[in-house]
Order: structure tokens, then sequence, then C-alpha cells
């Protein structure tokens, strides 16, 4: 007892260790895997990192040139992005947020991206 | 230094390196008939050899079941093969411990294992709706 | 005044003469008639004892034969047949015991001479008397009724052919008539006769069964209370050599000393043996073997009530004595250590049977303490236990009848499958075990005269918290129900079980709401008696001592509003229930406790209640608790000589 | 017929059973924060107890059993009982008896539903009656020993604290204390953080506004025992009211420093160290009230 | 005699984390019996492993178990680099004892926190999981993830550890064992703590041995074995020995991974002063052929992979038998004869990874 | 907000369940509770019991055996509740996709409120994933008829 009231007693006095989150954000760590970007203005749509993906995540429509991400089903495991021959696939920092809906994303080749809905289940 | 493990001395610079010639095989591996195995595992037990696990393998028509022990880390394999539809002899007589996985050998295989002291009927890892005999190879 | 000898012949003859009748007539309907007019006649006699107060009473010469030649010739009846109980059984003890005593009451009817010396009266009814009165024609009438149709079913059950039931009830009313008796005797001798009949039907009727186990216990009960006998007849000895008196009147009304003193003690270990008190405590114990309301008559509500009762009775005349905290720690020791043994126990009968030895043992320890507010805690304590547990007695009875089994592991959820029978076997729990009915009451009252008496004290301390432990889990196990909005479907009982049953229960908590009828009309009168104050008045809100008071009224009250409130404010829907929680694996489409376990299959859920018999069990306590029961009693004889 | 004396005892309940469990709550508060603090976080505001309170009351009413929502009603009538004969200064061992009839209201209620946890949770809250009883008994009889009463309204009138007298007593109260609020060591029945074997024991089976009651009852309790230990101080009370918070302080401190013990070690702590000591205090006024040297 | 109580523990339960079924049987609060029921998070990995690439595999085996996933993804590494004939560079190896070590770290924190919430020490399970962030933090700035790091890859790691990260981690570690230096008497003195694991589910050496007990379990009931021990990754070149006690007991379970996170303190530190410049990864083309047996100290214990490969993209067979799976039926013998309360303490006593055993 | 919207929201109880993860997400739920993200600060405390919660936290994808848990453990909590899935495999399966005995997300089995991606999903995600869960609590329990549908 008397070992783990040194411990607790002190607490008293020093600063909780919390953090003050979410009043107080930290900034993640520099190549924190946060979430994957794409660059279509660079992308060929060969496919390398539909194939590498381990959650078939991406999907790659060749004839319409669309890539299709659904950014609740990656894993962010990067393999992606070092599968890319046109080092088109980047990684953010940032953490995704959470969100009511799944949505997917789906990128062509001059639009920006939209988001859709996707249909639950 | 028993297996396929790298040996951990001298530094070499990193290179691309082809592909092996011959393929890897795994060592103090001993084939034997499935009538020796309760003896030989006794054997192993009477050594105070620990039962690593089992492993089964569906060759199409006949299972392969390694049984691995280890001895002060040193590595000893037995492999049996057994015909589809055969039972397999437990080993929870001598190593008690090998119920759960014969259990799951049962399960994920459908390889029927005789004496088992706790029984979960096929349904350790699958429920009555699940896919049959998953590990079996597509034929 | 001249319907004294009337009340004494109806309500000691009476009954002894109908036993003799049914003896011989084997008609059930008769039986029926007769048990049922004797009852009604058997309360009433008893309301009118006590609306003629106290008296005293010597009958007349019977046909110019003197009622103490009378006594001889009884006593010698007696000790022949249990000279001729103990032949037949080939027990030397019992046939030595039956000896030494004969040769005792000998030496004090012919030698002494004393009970044709004494010119006290035979009868002297006090208060104390008419409370034990109205008990004994109360729940023992409760009692003979609900035997009429529990005893069909028992022989029924057992198959019993020729019917015994004559010979059952035979014993049964003699038995009521003499505990009549044995608390209207002034005269000791006198008392000692009606002690040894009540000795006499409960040997029969435990054997009643036939069973060699029965048997067995039988003659165990008989020895034992023989022993109780020789100490009785032993302690009359003395008080006629030293204090030359037989009368119980004049021997409570002044201190005594010296060999009276022992006599008393002798007397107070004659008390012990019939209240079975430790190291007592088997007889009782096997008389369970018997039919249910031979237990609810003999072992819970009257018969080891005469011990009490003899206690309480001589309990002025050793006042001050270094007697009185050895009976107080005695009676507190019995207390806790039965309290310890009943939650070791899984048969309900075991149960009832250690709760009622160690509420016994409060009693004793009340009048051990021996102070006005001590007695009365020991006559509430009468009164209230009597009610409570001749009604748990004759509820578990007849949960047996209807499941087979006296376990409390088999009442699981009973309250589903009878709720009658376990609503009124509830009723007695609680008010055995809640505030704010009689029995905590006494047991506040004894605690509060208890904190002057140190180890007394401790040991009714430690007592109450084991008290707690027993009752509750035999209720929860009684409640116990998978989740249902089902209402209750209420069982259909005789009205020869449910009159006794449900009015003992109305009974039970009524005497608490009228507990200040009960303070001032009976208890308080038994107490002043004797003592120079009652010690327990009935104040505005409960009962107010000189060092507390409890606020009986508010608290009844508050929980009676509780209950409502629940009741109302507690909607049932459908929709509302909820399985268990099974660690999410419930079945609840099964409507049961069910859960999926090994391999998917489906696992009953079983709970076992808890009895720590590893700590607490019969074996491991009874190996140091006896020989320091016996030790205790020793040293009760050695403060006496002192 | 109204009296102002009877006016203002209805005053003084009504205020206690109203202010009670504000104040139950918000030591309960402090309780957690307190916690938090010495496991160096922050923790939830002070008046968390009363957000967990509206929000159980306003939830769906479910249960497994009609019959289990009586004993609720119960334990807190109890609770609420016990603490209205504290405050009308009543006999000790009445306001011990009528909380020891929530707590075997709140054991019925747990066995009450044929469900494991909350079973063996009502189980072992039998124990743990049966660890506290007695020490709560002994302090009665130690105040009847030093007063002469077992009325609360002795230690009133008596000047001098009962503290001196009956130190050991007045300390036993930690583990007293610790049982009542469900702390480690003896937080074998229902710990206030289900992480233990018995997920939340005899509480397992109530939900919702059920559970918001015993929430309220717990607080009531809090404020009697408190309110007997501040006995120990009576005069003036504030000062009680010091040893008390002390006390409660201290429970907390030891919830923090020690695991969870079983039932068998809470049984010998409470039975050699609480019951014990506190009967070697009750000896020692014995003693010394026979060698006069205190009055008794 | 009292009835006997059958209820189920799990698989949803708040001592237990993960999903799974004890049946148990006791008789009052003593446990007669203990039959685990498990598959609650089954998934099927193996067969998974199959239908994927082998070069895929590697993020599928590190979601066997999150707390020891680079461990897992070691294992497979080493597994396919022998079926390859491929050798990491040696800062490889270093580095791979630096991610692996500070698993280990992190999962005895984890460990010790949850042990201590098994028995109710709520304020020391805080202090560790509060030691344990920092450990996190290490993790996310080397690898940039908190649990899942994916930095082993087949022939080497797909990060390096920079030397201004080398430094802070070290800086870090010496706060952590500061802190550790506070919480050690708690575990080995602590009164209450001591009468919660002493002679709790006591494995003699002989029956640990024979029901396959492997990892801190083994070595806590006095058996000197370690896969370290064998030497791979960079083990062979650092000072190791392991950590054994005797009393075999959940007192001395804990005291092994107590002091073992003091070992892997001191192993990273060896490695971070040992460690080779260098090359971090080897390239390797082709396909893996034959079947080898691979073998790693998870903080758990030994994990076992058996891969077959036939020379094309997918793996013929993939079996990996984990701590947990060896464990269990250890924990299976423990548990009869104990009490109640003492089935959280034993059932984390082995340190129990549901996810790991059903794959 | 009125009062009891207020509290609802300042009191989240939690239960647990994981269906088949990584544990990589049980370990970040579990140190949300530690002193470092310390989610008590808003009234969380993990209750381990559906009949006291508010808040089922599911991590993993379910299975079949365990499908039928996560059922009756949804079934046993008392409404108002809201279901939080943490991680990228409960939203989807994901890297589990093609593992024969996955159902897929758990928007299969139970409704889902609030979907928090990432794998492992970080501290700080699941405490943003709380806070929208609350913010749609409280919508429901200012709106009358979907709080009576919630209630019914």
């Amino acid at each position: 007892m008397p070992n783990m009231l040194s411990n607790i007693l002190g607490n008293i006095f020093a600063r909780p260790a919390t953090r003050a989150y979410p009043a107080v954000r930290r900034p993640p760590f520099s190549g924190a895997r946060g979430h994957i970007v794409f660059d279509t203005k660079s992308c060929g749509f060969c496919g390398a990192c539909s194939r590498r993906c381990p959650s078939a995540a991406i999907v790659i429509n060749r004839t319409d040139k669309t890539l299709t991400f659904d950014p609740f089903r990656c894993i962010i495991c990067e393999a992606c992005v070092e599968v890319c021959p046109r080092k088109s696939i980047a990684v953010d920092s940032q953490y995704r947020a959470p969100a009511y809906v799944k949505t997917v994303e789906v990128h062509t080749l001059p639009a920006p991206p939209e988001e859709a809905p996707r249909a639950a289940g | 230094m028993t297996t396929g493990e790298q040996p951990t001395s001298a530094l070499r610079p990193a290179t691309i390196v082809p592909p092996a010639q011959a393929p890897a095989r795994i060592e103090n591996l001993e084939r034997i008939p499935l009538a020796d195995l309760l003896p030989r595992v006794r054997a192993m037990a009477a050594q105070g050899a620990r039962l690593v696990t089992l492993t089964c393998v569906d060759m199409g028509g006949a299972f392969e079941v390694l049984y691995h022990f280890d001895l002060d880390l040193q590595l000893q394999h037995f492999s049996a093969q057994i015909p589809a539809g055969d039972k397999l002899p437990s080993i929870t007589s001598e190593y008690l411990c090998a119920f759960l996985v014969e259990n799951e050998i049962a399960d994920l295989f459908g390889l029927q294992v005789e004496g088992l002291p706790v029984d979960y009927h096929n349904r350790l890892m699958l429920t009555e709706d699940s896919s049959d005999r998953p590990l079996l190879r597509e034929r | 005044m001249l319907m004294v000898d009337w009340f004494m012949a109806t309500t000691i003859l009476l009954p002894a003469l109908a036993g003799f009748v049914l003896f011989f007539v084997g008609q059930p309907a008769i039986r029926r008639l007769t048990v049922l007019a004797l009852s009604v006649i058997l309360i009433i006699a008893s309301l009118l004892v006590l609306q003629n107060g106290p008296f005293t009473y010597s009958p007349r010469p019977l046909a110019g034969v003197a009622w103490n030649q009378l006594l001889v010739a009884g006593d010698a009846v007696l000790v022949a047949l249990f000279f001729y109980f103990g032949w037949r059984a080939r027990s030397g003890l019992i046939v030595g015991l039956v000896a030494l005593q004969a040769a005792l009451v000998a030496y004090l009817e012919f030698a002494l001479a004393g009970v044709a010396a004494d010119n006290a009266p035979l009868f002297y009814v006090d208060h104390l008397s008419i409370v034990m009165a109205l008990v004994i024609g109360i729940v023992g009438s409760a009692i003979a009724v609900y035997a009429l149709h529990y005893m069909d079913h028992h022989e029924q059950h057992l198959r019993v052919e020729p019917s015994r039931q004559p010979k059952f009830f035979f014993s049964v009313l003699l038995f009521l008539g003499a505990m009549n008796g044995l608390v209207f005797a002034n005269s000791l001798p006198w008392l000692f006769f009606f002690w040894e009949v009540t000795t006499l039907c409960s040997f029969l009727l435990i054997g009643h069964d036939g069973t060699e186990e029965a048997q067995r216990n039988a003659l165990r009960a008989l020895w034992m209370n023989l022993v109780g006998g020789v100490a009785f007849a032993a302690g009359m000895i003395l008080l006629e050599t030293t204090a030359h008196t037989l009368a119980v009147a004049e021997i409570a009304a002044e201190r005594q000393a010296g060999g009276a003193l022992l006599g008393l003690a002798f007397l107070v270990v004659a008390g012990c043996t019939k209240a079975a008190q430790l190291p007592f405590q088997s007889w009782l114990l096997g008389a369970m073997v018997a039919p249910t309301p031979v237990s609810a008559l003999l072992h819970s509500s009257t018969m080891v009530k005469a011990g009490v009762y003899l206690i309480i009775r001589l309990a002025p005349g050793f006042e001050g004595t270094l007697l009185s905290p050895l009976v107080a720690t005695a009676g507190a020791y019995t207390f806790v250590t039965a309290a310890a043994l009943a939650v070791s126990q899984s048969n309900a009968k075991r149960v009832l049977a250690y709760s009622t030895i160690s509420n016994l043992g409060l009693i004793i320890a009340c009048a051990g303490l021996n102070s006005a507010l001590a007695i009365s805690a020991a006559v509430l304590l009468i009164v209230f236990h009597a009610v409570s547990k001749g009604l748990l007695f004759l509820g578990v009875g007849a949960i047996e009848q209807y499941i087979g089994s006296r376990d409390i592991e088999a009442m699981e959820g009973l309250l589903r499958r009878v709720p009658l029978l376990t609503a009124v076997t509830m009723i007695g729990i609680l008010t055995m075990l809640l505030p704010p009915f009689g029995v905590l009451v006494a047991k506040w009252a004894a605690l509060e005269a208890a904190a002057r008496v140190p180890l007394a004290m401790l040991l009714l301390v430690a007592g109450s918290a084991l008290t707690v432990v027993f009752w509750t889990k035999w209720m929860g196990r009684m409640m116990s129900a998978a989740p249902s909005s089902q209402r209750l479907h209420v069982e259909s009982l005789s009205p020869l079980f449910s009159i006794p049953l449900v009015g003992l229960a109305a009974l039970a908590i009524l005497l608490t709401a009228a507990l200040g009828w009960v303070m001032s009309g009976l208890i308080g009168p038994a107490v002043s008696d004797w003592y120079p104050t009652v010690g327990l008045a009935s104040g505005d809100n409960g009962l107010v001592s000189s060092v507390g008071a409890f606020p009986v009224w508010a608290l009844l009250t508050v929980l009676a509003v509780l209950v409502v409130v629940a009741l109302v404010a507690s909607p049932v829907r459908e929709k509302s229930v909820r399985a268990v929680y099974a660690c999410g694996e419930n079945l609840a489409e099964s409507g049961d406790t069910d859960f999926r376990s090994i391999g998917d299959g489906t696992q009953a859920m079983s709970l076992g209640s808890y009895y720590y018999v590893g700590v607490l069990g019969e074996s491991k306590i009874n190996r140091w608790a006896n020989p320091i029961a016996i030790a205790l009693l020793v040293s009760l004889m050695g403060v006496a000589i002192l | 017929m109204i009296t102002p004396s009877i006016a203002l005892e209805i005053l003084v309940t009504v205020f206690a059973l109203v202010v009670a469990p504000l104040a139950g709550g918000l030591l309960f508060g402090i309780d957690r924060k307190l916690t938090a603090r010495l496991q160096n976080r922050i923790g939830p505001p002070i008046v968390q107890p009363f957000y967990d309170f509206i929000k159980l009351w306003n939830k769906d009413q479910i249960f497994a059993n009609r019959s289990q929502l009586i004993y609720v009603y119960v334990h807190l009538g109890a609770a609420m009982a016990s603490l209205v004969l504290l405050v009308w200064q009543q006999d000790m061992l009445v306001i011990l008896f009528t909380l020891a009839l929530g707590g075997i209201s709140l054991v019925l209620g747990g066995f009450s539903v044929r469900s494991p946890y909350s079973q063996i949770g009502s189980q072992r809250e039998l124990l743990q009656m049966l660890a506290y009883e007695p020490m709560l008994v002994l302090a009665a009889v130690g105040f009847y020993l030093v007063t002469g009463s077992f009325l609360v309204a002795a230690v009133f009138a008596r000047g001098t604290p009962l503290l001196f007298e009956l130190p050991v007593i007045a300390l036993s109260f930690v583990l007293v204390l610790g049982i009542k609020l469900r702390k480690s060591p003896f937080d074998i029945a229902a710990a206030g953080h289900a992480h233990q074997e018995l997920v939340r024991g005899l509480l397992t089976e109530y939900s919702g506004r059920y559970l918001a009651l015993i929430e309220m009852a717990h607080w009531y309790e809090l404020l009697l025992v408190l309110g007997i230990i501040s006995l120990f101080w009576a005069n003036p009370l504030v000062v009680g009211f010091g040893l008390s918070l002390l006390l409660y302080f201290l429970v907390i401190l030891i919830d923090n420093a020690v695991a969870r013990l079983t039932w068998t070690s809470m049984l010998k702590i409470t039975w050699s160290w609480g019951a014990g000591l506190s009967v070697l205090n009750l000896a020692a006024i014995y003693v010394l009230s026979y060698l006069g040297w205190i009055g008794g | 005699m009292s009835a006997r109580t059958v209820i189920p523990f799990g698989p949803q339960h708040p001592v237990l984390p993960e999903p799974v079924q004890l049946r148990l049987t006791l008789e009052e609060e003593r446990v007669v019996e203990a039959i685990p029921a498990i598959g609650y998070v089954h998934r099927g990995i193996e067969k998974a492993a199959e239908l994927n690439e082998w070069v895929q595999n590697v993020f599928l085996v590190e979601r066997i178990c999150g707390i020891c996933s680079f461990l897992h993804a070691l294992c497979y590494c080493q597994g396919i680099e022998t079926l390859l004939g491929v050798e990491p560079p040696p800062r490889a190896r270093y580095l791979r004892v630096v991610w692996g070590e500070l698993h280990r770290l992190h999962s005895h924190h984890l460990w010790l926190g949850l042990l201590a919430d098994s028995f109710g020490f709520e304020s020391l399970f805080m202090q560790f999981w509060r030691n344990r962030e920092m450990i996190m933090d290490l993790l996310e700035m080397t690898a940039g993830n908190r649990v899942i790091v994916s930095t082993c890859t087949v022939g080497g790691t797909r990060r390096d550890i920079a030397q201004e990260q080398a430094s802070e981690i070290l800086r870090t570690l010496d706060k952590v064992q500061n802190e550790l230096d506070k919480l050690l008497p708690v575990i080995s003195n602590d009164y209450t703590v001591r009468s919660r694991t002493v002679g709790k589910g006591v494995l003699p050496k002989d029956k640990a041995i024979r029901l396959g007990a492997v990892g801190p379990v083994l070595r806590a009931s006095g058996v000197a074995q370690d896969v370290r021990m064998i030497g791979y990754a960079a083990y062979g070149e650092l000072g190791f020995t392991p950590v054994v006690e005797q009393a075999g007991d959940a007192h001395a379970r804990l005291l092994v991974r107590m002091k073992e996170t003091y070992q892997a303190i001191d192993l990273i530190r060896q490695a971070l002063a040992h460690m080779p410049e260098g090359e971090i990864i080897t390239r390797v083309r082709g396909n893996p052929r034959g079947r080898t047996i691979s073998r790693v100290e998870q903080p758990r214990g030994e994990v076992v992979y058996y891969l077959a490969g036939n020379g094309t993209r997918n793996l013929e067979r993939l079996r990996v038998r984990t701590p947990t799976f060896a464990n269990v039926p250890a924990l299976v013998q423990m548990l009869p004869g104990c009490e109640l309360a003492d089935v959280p303490v034993l059932v984390l006593s082995i340190d129990p990874c549901i996810s790991c055993t059903e794959r | 907000m009125n009062i009891i919207t207020t509290a609802r929201v300042k009191s989240p109880w939690i239960l647990h369940f994981d269906t088949g993860s990584c544990n990589g997400c049980d370990i970040e739920i579990l140190a949300c509770l530690t002193p470092l993200y310390d989610v008590e600060r808003f009234g969380m405390i993990n209750v381990g019991n559906p009949k006291h919660a508010d808040v089922l936290l599911v991590t993993g994808p379910a299975n079949r055996r365990n499908a039928r848990v996560l059922r009756n453990l949804y079934e046993q909590m008392p409404a108002p509740k809201v279901v939080i899935v943490i991680g990228t495999c409960g939203c989807s399966g994901g890297v589990f996709h093609n593992c024969y005995n996955m159902l897929g997300g758990i928007d299969k089995v139970i409704p889902v409120d609030v979907y928090v991606p990432g794998c492992a999903a970080k501290p700080e995600a699941i405490i943003d994933g709380v806070v929208l869960a609350l913010q749609r609590l409280a919508e429901r329990s200012e709106s009358k008829p979907a709080l009576a549908e919630a209630l019914a």
C-alpha cells in the first residue's frame, strides 16, 4: 500500500498528463500515415495499386479512366504508394475524420474528386 | 540453429538477390507411418519435449499432418499421411494440449479425430451457417 | 373465579381427553370434527384465561384422593413407560437414566416428602403463563388443524395402512394439554410431571413414522430429555433441602443462594436440554425426521419453549447472582453458534431447526441478562418467534408436499411455481428478519440490554449478522426467477392448509402492527409481575426503553408506503422485459436463461446457492462448539457452588 | 395539531431529504474528480453524478422481473428513513437496523433475477453486510457505553467529543465506508467501475431509472455514514463533519493505493482489524470506567 | 451439498477486452471446470493468405494481432526470406530488433495495466498506460502509425530510424525506465498485489512443458526458453539472457513480464548503439518455393509460422500457431481449484490474445 | 438543449464489443480511458454491461458467431442508444474482405450511427467519433418524434 501511495500523492500535485483533445490538437508526426490522397493528374490508371491493395479498396476502370477509392476500406498500409510507378499516390499525415455515412471517392482524369454516397451494407 | 533462420554472422552489402535455386526444406522432418505415431509421440513426451503444434495440409485425397516438437529450442517434426475419410488418432493421451489444435483440424479440414477429451463437434471456429471445411483445397 | 376450575379442565384435561377418544376412534370425519372443535375451544379458553387475568388455584381432592397422590401415581406410570421403551430398545443408557431419575424422584417424594409438604397453590397463573397459554392455544391449534390435511397426504404418500393417525393425534393433543399444565403449574413436582409427559409425547411423535432413522432419533431425543429430567429432579432435591420450597412463585420471589442457587443451575441445565441448546442440539435436529406438524408443534413453537419458559420463570430467583451473566453467555453462545451452523445447511427444516435453537439461545441469554428490558425482550421473542416459526414450518411442510423436497436448492424460483405458499413462507422469513417486525424489535431490546455484559453482547452482534446471511440467501433462492412478464398463477390449497397458513401469516404481521397492545396487555404485565419496571413501554411512535427507542409504527408505515409506491410506479409492459445478461450469448427465445456455449450447443444456466461448508459446516464447527458448550454448562454449576 | 417544534422537525426532515442527495451526489463527484487526479488525469466535472442520474432517469425502462423493482424502492426508502432517523437523533441501533433493511432489500433484488452475476453479487453483498454490520453495531455499543444511551440525542447532549474515548472505533469506519462505497480493496459485490469478474455484480440487471434510484440511495447512505462519523465529534458538529470528510478522503486514497481483495481477506480484515480492535476499544472503556477514570 | 453453478464468462465481459467464452462450473466461488468456447473472432486468415499474393500477406498477417503486429510481420517475412533464399541487410536486422522490442515494451505495459485492472488496482492500470503512451509516441514517430506499424517487409524494413529519432528514443526510454522504477516495488512487494497473485494458478515446470506453454508463462515456470536465443534478426549479436522465474504462479508471470520491460529497454539501447549503417532492404525477385518453419518470440511467447510456396504468387499453405493458442491449454488446467475472483487474474496471466488464437 | 439532453450528452456510458478486430482498435479504445486521453472528462465510462450502456463501440468486422452476440447486446441496451463502429474493418471488412468467416461491416448486423475509419483508429479519431455520435444523440433527444421512435 505505501508503495503506490507516494505515486498517487505525487499525482495530486502534478499536472494531469491528459492531453486536452479536442480543445488542443497535437500536430501529427511527419510521416504519419493518416489518409491516402490521389493525384489524378499524373495517374496512368495502370492498376498496379489496385492489384497490390490488400483490402481491395481501390478499383480502377481503365476504359473510363476512373479510380474508385473506398476510404472506409483502406487500411493505410502505403502499399499503393510504394507500387505506384508515377508517384501519383501520397499519404497525408492527418487521419480521416469519422462520418455518419460511408462514402467512396471517385477520381476521374480531368475532374476533381467528388464524394458520392454509397449504399449502406 | 535449426530451421530456416538466417545465420547471424557476417555483414554483407545489400544487393538484389535472385530467387534461390532449390526449394527450401524443413530440417529434422521425419516421415512416419500412422501406426508409429503414438509410440513416437510417447517417446518425445518421455524426453520432455514440448509439443509446438500440429499442421494439417490438404494434399488432395489425403492429408499430411505434421507434428512439431521442441526440445530446448531444437525442433523435431513428424509427418504422417492419412487418406481422406480415415480417422486421425488423437495424441491427447500424451499431450493434452493437442485438444485445441486437433479440434481445429477437425473443424477446418473435416478430418475426423478419434479420442478427443473435449469435442467441439466441428464447431470450434465455425458455426452452422459457415462455409464448410474452408481449408480444403478447391478441386 | 368460579370458572377457574373449568379453565384448568378445558386447557389441560380436555385435549388429553380428546386425545384418548381419538386414539380409539379411527373415523377421519370424527377426527376432523374433534380437532377443529378442540382448536376453537382451546383458542377461546386461552383468551378467557387472558380475560380473567392472573389467579391461583388448587383443585379439591378428586374422589377423596389428594392430587399429590395422583401425581406420585402418574410419575410411576411415566417411569414405567420410559423403562419399557428403554428396555425394548436395549438401551442401557436410557434404562440407567430412568432408574436414576426414578431414584431421585422417589427420594424427593418419599424421603423428603417434598410433594405433600407444600401448602402453596398447585397452579399459579400469572401473565407469563397466560402469554404461554395463548401461544399454545393459537399456534398449537393452527398446527393441529394443519396436521389434519398434512397427515392424510403424508400417509397416502408413504402408503401407510392401516392409518396410524389415531396414535398421532393422541400424542399431539396430549401434548397440548401437558404444555398448558406445564405453564400453569406452580408446584415444581407437577411441572416436572408435565415436563416428562412432553418428553413422552415427543418420543412418540418423533418415532411416529417407524423407520429405523425415526426410531434412532426418537431414542436420542428420549435420553437427552431424560438427562434434563435427571437434572430437573436433582435441582428439585437441592431446592427442597436448602430453600425448603418447591413452589415456583416462592422460589422466584427472592434471590437464591448457595445450594438453592445450585438447584436453580440444575433447573437451567434441564431447561437447556429441553430447549435443545448446545450441546443438546442433536435431538432437535434428529426430530426433523418426523412429519412436519411435529416439527412445527414440538420443536419450534411450543415444546422447546417449555425449556426457556422454565428459565424465564426462575430468572428472578437468580437475578444479581453470578449465575445470570453465565446463563447470558451460554445463551448468547448458542445464539451465534447455531446461527453459524444454519448458514451451512441446505435442508430447509434443518435451517429452521438451527434458527430455532439460535433464537432460544437468545431468549435464554435475555433471561440471563435478567433485567426488565431483557425479560421483555425474551417474552416478546417467545411470542413472535412462535408465530413466525410455526408459520415457516407449516409453509415448508406444505412446500415439501408440493415439490417433493425440503432442499433449499430445489426451491429455486418457487415464487413462480407455488406463489401462495412461497408468499406465506416469505412472510415468515421477513417477520423473522426485517425491522420493524416483532422478532427484530425483540433483538433490538436484547442488544440494548446486553450492552452491559461484554461477552454476551459480542456474541449477539456476531449472531445477528450471521442470521441475516442464512435467511436472506434462502429467500433469494425462492424468488430467483427467469425473466418473464407473465402474471403469477396462484395455486389452490385445501382450506385446512390455507387457513392456518394465511392466518398465521396475517397474525405475524398484525401482531407487529398491534405491538403497543401486545406490550401493554401481555408482555409488560408478565415482566412487571417480577421486576420493578417494565423495561419496555409503548410510546408515541413505537417502543421506548430506558436507553433507546424503536419507532415501530413509523417504520411499518414507511415500509407499507414503499411497497405500494413500488407496485404503482413500476409499469408492466411486455416489451420492457429483457433476457438476463449472459455475456451476449443469451438464448432469449427459449424463454429461460439458457445460453450458447461449447460448440454452439445450448447450455442450461445453473445457479447454486452458497453454504460455506468448508468454514461453517457442522463437522467443522461441532468439533469445538460442543466441548465449549459443555464447559459453559459445567461452569454454571461451578459458579452456583461458589 | 402542529406545534412549532413539530413544524421545525418537519422542516429539518424535508431539508435533510433534499439536501442529503445533493450533498451525497456532489461528494461522489468530488470522489471521481479526486480519483482522476490521483491517477494523473483530469476527470469528469464535479456535477457528473447528477448528469448520470438525470440521464439514467430518462432512459427506456427495461427489466427482467417485476419483483426486482420493488426492492429498489425499499432500498431507497430504507436509506432515506435511516437518514431521517439520524436527523431526528433517534436510536442508533434502529438506524443501523433500518440501514440493514435497505441492504437486505438490495440483496433480495439481486437474487430476484435468475442471473449469474447479480446472484453471485448478492451472495457477496451478504458477506459484505456480515463484514461491516458488526463494526457498526459495536460503534453503537461504544456510543452507549460512553453516553449511557443508544439515542443519538445523548451524543449531542454530551459536551466532550466521543473521539477521545472511541478512537479505534472511529477509525474502523474507514473499513465501513470502504465497503459501503464499494471501494478497493472491498469492491467485491459491485464495483463503481465495472472492470471486475462480476460485471456490476448485484446491479447487473438494473438499468435506467432503477439504477438511478439505487445511485440516489447510495448518496443517502454516504451521508448517513458520514453523519454517524460526525457524531464522534458532535460539539461543535462542524469538526465532526471535518472528521468524516477526512475519513472519506482516506478511503479514496486507499481505493487508489490497493488492489481488490477477495471475500475471505475482507472478512479476515474486517473481523480482526475492524471488529477485533473495536472490541479492544470497548474493553478499554469497560476497564477505565470500572477504575473510575472515565464516567460511564 | 450445494448445487453447481454453470455460467458463461464472456464472450462480452468487461474483464475480457476480446470475445472468448469460458464456460465456468463453480461450486460456490470455487472453479471446478473451465472450458473455453472460441471462434468469436475467427476470420479465416490462413485461407485468405492463400488467396492473396504473398507480398500482400505482410499486411494481412500484421492484422492477425494489432498488439504484436510487427512481430507477426517479422515472422512471416523471415519465413518468406528463407523460401526465397534472401537475407535482409544488417541495418534492417537491427531495426527489426528496435521495433520488435518497442512492441514488446508497449505490449507488456498494456498487459501489466490490464492485469492491475483485473484485480481492481485502477490507479496502477492508469500509471502503466500513461507510461505506455510514451512508447506509442515513439512508434508513431518512427513508423507513422501507433498500433499497426507496417515497417517490416520481405527483404528488410520499409522505414529507417534517423539519428535524431534514435536519440529521441533513448531519451524517452530513460523516462520510461524512470517511471518503471517507481512501479516495480508495487508489482513485486505490494501486499494486496501479492495476495492476489502469489500462489495463484501455479504451473509446475514439467506440467508447463507438457501442456505446451510458451513465452513468459513457460519462463515463469522455470524454463529458460526464449526463441530470441536462436538468434534471428540481430539478437545473436546482442547480449541477451532470458528472464526466468521459478514459482510458476501468477506473480511469477507478473515478474517475468515486468523484468522483460527492462530487458526490452536494454535491447533497444544495445541495438541503437551497435546499429550498422547501410541499406535497409534487399530487393527480391521471384516467388517462394518449398516449405519452412519460422519462429519469433512475441511478447506473449513463441509464434510459429509454417509456410509452403510452390513458385507462384500465391502461397500453398500458411499456418500460424500463435502463443496464446499454445497457452490456452495451460490456462484450462490452471483454472480449476481457483476462486471466481481469480479467474480474471489467471486468464490475463497468460496474456491472452484471442484474435491471434483464432486468426 | 434542455436538461435531459444535456445530461444524455454529458454522460455517455460505453459498452465495448470486439467482433473480430485485430485488437488494434480495442487497445486504442482502452487508451482513450487512460490518463493521456481521459475520456472520463466527458463523463464516459466503460460499463461493460449492455443494460447500463448508452453507446455501443464495436471494433472489427462481424463474423457468424459474434453477429448473434452483437445483436443480443444491442437488444439489451435501453434506448436511446447509439452505435459507433471503430476501425476500417468494422466499417467494411477492410483487409479481411476475403476471409471466409466474415460477414463484412457491422452495418450488416445492427444499425450503425457513426463510422470511424482508421487502421487502427487513433484515440483522437475515436473521441471525434464519439462527439459525432453525441451530436446525433442530442438531435434525437431534442426532436420528439425521433425520441419516441428510439424509445419504442
